[in-house]
């Protein structure tokens, strides 16, 4: 189980490969990966052209690890990994990464959503986004607490 | 059980964050609890809630922010001790 | 949206990354990976060393198309990939990728799971696995069916 | 409306998949429907029923098998048109 707060860009493939790497017990590997969008097709507002993630320094890994015991104690999965970005992002950049390896699929898929709904609704990270018309801080979705609230 | 390894005299260290953090015009600062307070995250509230301006506006009724006491998430009512360090920030918005 | 049936692997973070390149209303990106597993840890059956994946050239490609537009028409995503292999695979070897990008995660998860709930229940592959005992033909789940069922 | 362009004569291409391609030990073959046939499913598993040994145990009735005719999956009332390729095979097991 790892948890990675870094300003550098991942590797999804090498990541995934990584975590499975000669263990013979992994059926399933369920990956998420949030990327960052421009939102030019999604409303009438200006489309973002860059975007700054802040977090919470000594938080942030106490609140990631949590959520990953959370899930290796509600799922029967066999690791897992969480890495998210902070610092100066563009449009289609990789902000965060999720890999849950189990040996089947349901365990996967399962604890992999609920890891990016507890990180959504609980991780302190906010996003700052850039436009034409300046900067603003992006707005927490209402809908992400009720995904962390579904578990 | 006193709140405080030094009876009557809790300083605690807070951090604001995000848009709080620019709305305060600051990254944090220390605040002594006097000792006819109660140590609780509800009195810091209130006792940055009585400079006005941002801080009564961005803290006031109505208004979505969380509290972290030494990084994990506490409700208003959470008990204070001398050198915690308490963050203030707006509902996260990673991932 | 594309569909492969190959005796080769499968690279997921190069699959990933030229399924989202370079678009921006793209914020999500849900991966499943199936591997194979050698069953040593999950009953007193004697240890899988080989397994041959066997599929009706014809139909595959057009059942894993079928699924693909299912999905399209269900879930609100962007573009979909599934990479199944064929031929001898060994314990950790990849079998199947299924990858979806989407706005926001909650259809790129559920349009993932839908994809790989329909193949493992009507996609006509059939696995036979080698141990010290001989080969045998794997049995269907019934949970496989039952997990297609629920959507 | 007829079920094959050359009315009375329907000769389908059977096609045997994974354990049932080992358990008849024939990857595939051609079978003509006599004019008397139905041309449907249920006929061609009729006939290769009547053949017993294999193919009657793994055609049985309690036994767990898919049909597709020309890629698609059926059920047993589908009709056949003289050329189909109809496949028999066990329960998936892929992914």
């Amino acid at each position: 189980m790892t948890v990675r707060v870094q300003t550098e860009d991942f590797d999804a493939g090498r990541e995934i490969a990584a975590l499975r790497a000669g263990d013979a017990r992994v059926g399933a590997v369920a990956t998420f990966i949030g990327t960052v969008r421009d939102g030019s097709d999604a409303s009438d507002a200006p489309k973002v052209s860059a975007l700054t993630l802040e977090h919470y320094p000594g938080m942030t890994e106490k609140s990631l690890e949590s959520i990953v015991i959370e899930a290796r104690g509600r799922f029967n999965i066999l690791d897992a990994l969480v890495v998210h970005r902070v610092g100066a992002l563009a449009p289609t950049d990789q902000i965060v990464l999720v890999v849950v390896t189990s040996a089947h699929r349901g365990e996967a898929f399962d604890a992999c959503r609920f890891l990016m709904d507890f990180l959504k609704a609980h991780a302190p990270f906010w996003k700052k986004e850039a436009t034409s018309e300046g900067t603003r801080w992006v707005d927490a979705r209402t809908s992400d607490d009720e995904a962390a609230a579904r578990w | 059980m006193p709140d405080s390894l030094t009876p009557g005299l809790v300083t605690v260290r807070l951090v604001y964050l995000a848009r709080l953090r620019e709305a305060f015009g600051s990254a944090g600062e220390s605040l002594a609890l006097s000792l006819e307070d109660e140590s609780s995250v509800a009195t810091v509230l209130a006792r940055l809630r009585e400079r006005g301006g941002s801080f009564a506006l961005e803290l006031g009724s109505g208004r979505a922010f969380r509290v972290a006491v030494n990084h994990a998430l506490v409700t208003t009512d959470a008990k204070l001790r001398d050198g915690d360090e308490v963050a203030l920030f707006p509902p996260v918005t990673g991932g």
